[in-house]
């Protein structure tokens, strides 16, 4: 399938409206980029790498609770995505969020604390692996319910378009997600108003064990964009500047006025759905064609081969990264647990009369 | 003073709240250019505009989740849920979304917003549009569950809901919205979670909330003129938070309490009501607490098996006879 | 809209499955067609017409409670419809579905009794209006949750295709039940599975005050089954021949096992939403549109035209409509009620201890 | 007689039904290629094929009602709701039709179907996906609703829901699914709205469903071996409907009650227990009925929170204690 899934795919489009037009990058891979920045994607890509291998490594070890979603395999999508944002623009999720949590700008230390379940955490313990949340960088949250997301995200970008303000609202969502009426309500929603939010979806070509092709009827996902007369395409996952020049085209654009679009992101998971779960049902082919795609091995390869990277620089972010994820890992280890005195204090914002404040084994009078 | 009805109220402080503050906003189906299914709304479309009266397509975890969006983002949505049986479509938005966000992300954001939709049956409207189902908002820790009976409870408790920084539930009913009552034309916003002892008496304490508080009062008056029986009334207003206190006080002098509600019995409002005076008057109680509500069925479309299954006047007043009859009390 | 609503539409395809192809009558509107048929088309329209004016009228005079949301301006549609079906198909439709039991075969004085709240009526007056039904008919309900039918009918169809049967099953609905998700669900499982149900849109343009511009964002909506690769197309709904033909085609493909299909029928809403609704918010123009469009008064004028009816035969027809709306009314008001000891007789197929069967004033000890 | 876990029973009874009955067949994510989620449905698409076990797309609406209109025409779908929590996105088609087409069109078709699925908390899932909302379901006529807590309760109830014509919610929970227990190798399939005395006693009678049932059953255990203490424990195994002759029996016999339930305490399941037994064995009462349910707050991640907002033997056994001081039974 990822072969299909070309930066030139033809894409949809819906009615007369001015739509931007994708701008080619000419000549040799890398012309025209800063070497630099493309370091820092490479830098970026790895570091969420070896956190997500901290994490697994945590929940292993019983440090980490509950489900345990990795972006294992998608770290050039999630680094292409989130250099086509601003940091006041606004991210909303599903549960597999580490990565877009490091790479919208917060601290790995307090994504991992929250892994931990700290105070320190981003949602100070109480939201766990699939429930991050930052207002200063933007991410408006990770959701663990399939397909939640997507309405509250069409609604944050009512909300600036409302206020008449220069932001723009990403959700991105999986492959499975597509086939929930909440995608379809609000794709259809978000159209009609021409809210200033762009769709993505990843397609890692599984939603736990099915694959996109037993699940949805239309499997190029960035198709159902017609139903809302919205644009929609797709772009190759496992590479880091095509992600970013697509996203930023369709943020630019929604930033604009051009109003919604639909973006599919095709990868692969190199691992099970969650920590837990082994994936015994992906063919031994299947999970060798992911591997060959890893996108952070491949990147490093071309950063090197076009002469960006050497070997030793390499080496060194690649250094970095493991020293900057064992000390998220440190910072989280070290981070307090919540007090059960602070059991009751998110239940309600503005405090209420009468207000149940009971412990299991207290009376009700 | 002035006297109007339900309906008016409800009109005239979504009026006065959009006039107050700018992030106030409408969105629902049919609340614009049809004006409303119950005519709520009407008239406000002309006079705000399409950005403050959202007509939304039918997509009720959509524009619900929508609105809870905005909210996150410091909006305050009023969303019409046409009737509360469609509610059900959203409800994913509501009770894991709206609800949790606020706790789940550790008090980062509030979600400031209102979800009037009306219940009731009676209307021959059939099984799915004919539900009382403020028990699935209710039974939610991070909702608030407002049911006003009056006029003026609806502009106290909407002015209230609508300032509140939490989802609230707003539960109006079909059958109060032609009802009329006097509503002062300053009203402080209403203290929500909080029970209004609505009559005060000795004999017996009759509880409702939404069109049974009505009724309630009602019968207490009849029995009061009918035959000297000096009913308390308490009118619950709040379904979550739940006033056990103001419950207790009364029945501690009661002695006896009937609980009326136009849902189901079986785990119904009223359990909570039964159960909590059962053990908070545990000692003061001279009968079971007894409650009246909807037969348990699918409500049925033809008139007079609607009118055999749902609460009534008469089925509250024969309850609390009959309660009066066990502890001695009938005159 | 109606304008561009025409049988030759070009459809939205899928895939490279083999699909049916349209075939047109060629030369004059009528060649080829009994004029027994095409006169009992227009009995039976006119059936439907006198019909639903009877129940306007029952409802003003307080005989039917609850809402009542007439075919006015639809019988074109729901006769084209239902004469593409065999008797043993099954059909799922919305609340609007009067003269969809008096097409799909029951007796109008059931359809009558059942709006009465009468124990003779379609579902013994215990669903009225909206929630008619009828097994040996093949009309599985009208149901009044907007969308609600439809995953019923996909379950349906399932059903059938587990069984290895020939029936097929539609699935009526309304132009603003495309925007719920359970449409989008239930496309997407019926083209997933290939299932025989044929989803059949009635676009008269208004789900009650909301035109369909403004609540979807593609108002073309046949083509909205390009998202689950889902063969769809538009008609003309005020061509009662032209909604046969084309329903047809579909559901004879999807007995054939050519999977399901979307079929948009556009047509006009005579009166308000329901009985009860003046319909303020229409403008002059677009009443006076509808009226033009009136299916029932084109026919009639067609068919004189065409020499297959004279007026003599045309108020023939009229009068016995009326006479049989008429005897539905004397068979609905003659029939008894419902007795109260009836009450608790449907909650539960299958008796079970301990069910409730306490009226509201019996106490539960 | 075998030792098997809960899981087993449950796998074992579903491919024991497919076999006897062509009709049965299953529907729900993950359960097939991937063996589902908890694995219960293991082995089972390999042994009857796609036909009978079915994935489906993430479309909880879509399939619950997909079922729903297979059951309308005679198979017997069972469904797997991967959790209760996901369960809200189809409770339009479970409440709005599955439970209202028998009754709606005049007793013409029965639904018959099962829904299958784990509620519970305790496994740091956080607000979203801890959650146990089998209220939403036990309120609704039309639903019936079991919640078994042994492996043989899992058989034989589960037996008798495929079995019935009605829309049974099977209610099972993460906790149990590795407890082992006795499963006799003949079932007849259990008697639905019964609930079971699971051990007699005299000093107070403790009751629980589900998860509750087995903590109840350690507790009393522990209670007797420690203190000398005779509790009566009873298993509700129908939530709907409520089997409340058998509570009120052991109350009249007990005289006082604890009821244990993982959901919320307020509006949730242990109210209509406590007020039906403050109601049917008033007189009988000597301490009011006491709860145990989950601290009312959107359920944290961190386990120390979790820990303390979850109900368990310790919260139970300290309940116990001072309902059995209010009577002075604490031996
Ligand atoms: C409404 C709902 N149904 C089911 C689940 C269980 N579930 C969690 S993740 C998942 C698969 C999602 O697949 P996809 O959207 O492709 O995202 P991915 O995990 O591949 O990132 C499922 C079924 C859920 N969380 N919410
Ligand atoms: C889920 C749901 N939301 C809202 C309603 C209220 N409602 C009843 S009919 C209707 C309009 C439906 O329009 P359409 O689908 O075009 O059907 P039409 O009435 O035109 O036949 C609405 C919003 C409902 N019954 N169900
Ligand atoms: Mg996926
Ligand atoms: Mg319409």
């Amino acid at each position: 399938m990822a072969q299909t899934a070309t930066r030139s795919k033809p894409s949809t489009r819906g009615g007369g409206k001015s739509r931007r037009s994708p701008v080619r990058r000419s000549g040799g891979r890398f012309d025209g980029e800063s070497p630099e920045l493309l370091r820092d994607y490479f830098r970026e890509m790895t570091l969420i790498r070896r956190f997500e291998e901290r994490a697994a490594q945590g929940y292993t070890q019983a440090k980490i609770g509950g489900y345990c979603h990795l972006n294992l395999g998608e770290e050039a999508t999630v680094v292409g995505l989130m250099r086509a944002l601003r940091k006041t623009d606004l991210l909303f999720t599903n549960y597999r969020e580490h990565g877009y949590a490091i790479a919208k700008g917060i601290e790995p230390g307090r994504v991992m604390a929250e892994l931990y379940g700290r105070t320190t955490g981003t949602s100070k313990g109480w939201g766990g692996s699939m429930h991050m949340f930052d207002v200063e960088s933007g991410l408006l949250g990770g959701y663990g319910i399939v397909g939640g997301q997507v309405p509250l995200a069409t609604g944050a970008a009512l909300a600036v378009d409302y206020r008449g303000g220069d932001q723009v609202v990403m959700c991105q969502m999986g492959d499975g997600t597509t086939n929930i009426g909440a995608f379809h309500e609000s794709l259809n929603i978000a159209a009609l108003w021409n809210l200033p939010v762009v769709f993505v979806v990843i397609n890692n070509q599984l939603g736990m064990g099915t694959t996109v092709e037993r699940s949805s009827a239309e499997s190029e996902l960035y198709k159902r964009a017609v139903a809302y007369k919205m644009h929609g395409e797709r772009v190759d996952g496992n590479d880091v500047l095509a992600v970013r020049d697509a996203a930023t085209r369709l943020v630019e654009g929604a930033r604009n006025g051009d109003g919604p679009a639909l973006l599919e992101c095709v990868s692969f998971r190199l691992k099970g759905h969650s920590v837990v779960d082994p994936a015994k049902y992906r063919s031994e082919e299947s999970v060798q064609e992911a591997r060959e795609h890893d996108p952070v091995a491949a990147f490093r390869a071309q950063l090197i081969e076009a002469g960006v990277l050497d070997e030793d620089g390499a080496a060194d972010i690649e250094g970095k990264a493991q020293a900057d994820a064992d000390a998220a890992v440190a910072f989280a280890d070290d981070s307090p647990h919540p007090d059960v005195s602070t059991l009751f204090d998110y239940t309600y914002a503005t405090p209420v009369a009468n207000d149940s404040r009971r412990l299991p084994a207290d009376p009700v009078f | 003073m002035a006297v109007i009805t339900y309906r008016q109220a409800l009109h005239d402080t979504l009026r006065d709240e959009m006039l107050r503050d700018e992030d106030v906003f409408l969105i629902g189906e049919e609340i614009g250019v049809f004006e409303g299914s119950y005519k709520i709304t009407a008239g406000l479309l002309k006079e705000f505009g399409e950005k403050r009266v959202r007509d939304t397509p039918i997509a009720e975890e959509g524009f619900v989740g929508a609105a809870i969006g905005a909210a996150m983002l410091g909006l305050r949505p009023v969303v019409e849920l046409m009737t509360i049986n469609f509610s059900l479509i959203a409800l994913d938005q509501i009770v894991n979304h709206a609800a949790k966000i606020y706790g789940m992300f550790g008090g980062q954001t509030p979600v400031p917003m209102v979800m009037r939709t009306p219940g009731g049956g009676g209307q021959q409207l059939g099984a799915t549009h004919s539900q009382n189902i403020e028990l699935y908002y209710a039974f939610v820790p991070g909702l608030k569950v407002v049911a006003p009976s009056t006029p003026a409870d609806a502009k106290a408790l909407l002015q209230a809901s609508i300032r509140d920084n939490d989802p609230v539930l707003f539960l109006e009913n079909l059958a109060l919205y032609n009802t009329k009552g006097e509503v002062p034309d300053e009203t402080e916003p209403a203290e929500i979670g909080k029970a209004k002892v609505t009559r005060e008496g000795s004999d017996i304490t009759i509880i409702g909330y939404s069109r049974m508080a009505m009724v309630a009062q009602q019968v207490a008056e009849k029995l009061h003129s009918d035959e000297g029986i000096n009913a308390e009334v308490i009118d619950l207003r709040s379904l979550r938070p739940l006033d056990r206190g103001t419950l207790i006080e009364s029945v501690r002098k009661t002695g006896c309490a009937v609980i009326a509600e136009d849902d189901w019995l079986t785990y119904g409002i009223g359990a909570e009501v039964a159960a909590s005076i059962s053990d908070g008057a545990f000692d003061y109680l001279d009968a079971p607490v007894r409650r009246v509500a909807a037969a348990e069925v699918p409500l049925p479309y033809a008139k007079p098996l609607e009118r055999a299954a749902l609460p009534s006047a008469e089925s509250l007043t024969t309850a609390v006879h009959q309660t009066l009859d066990a502890v001695g009390r009938r005159r």
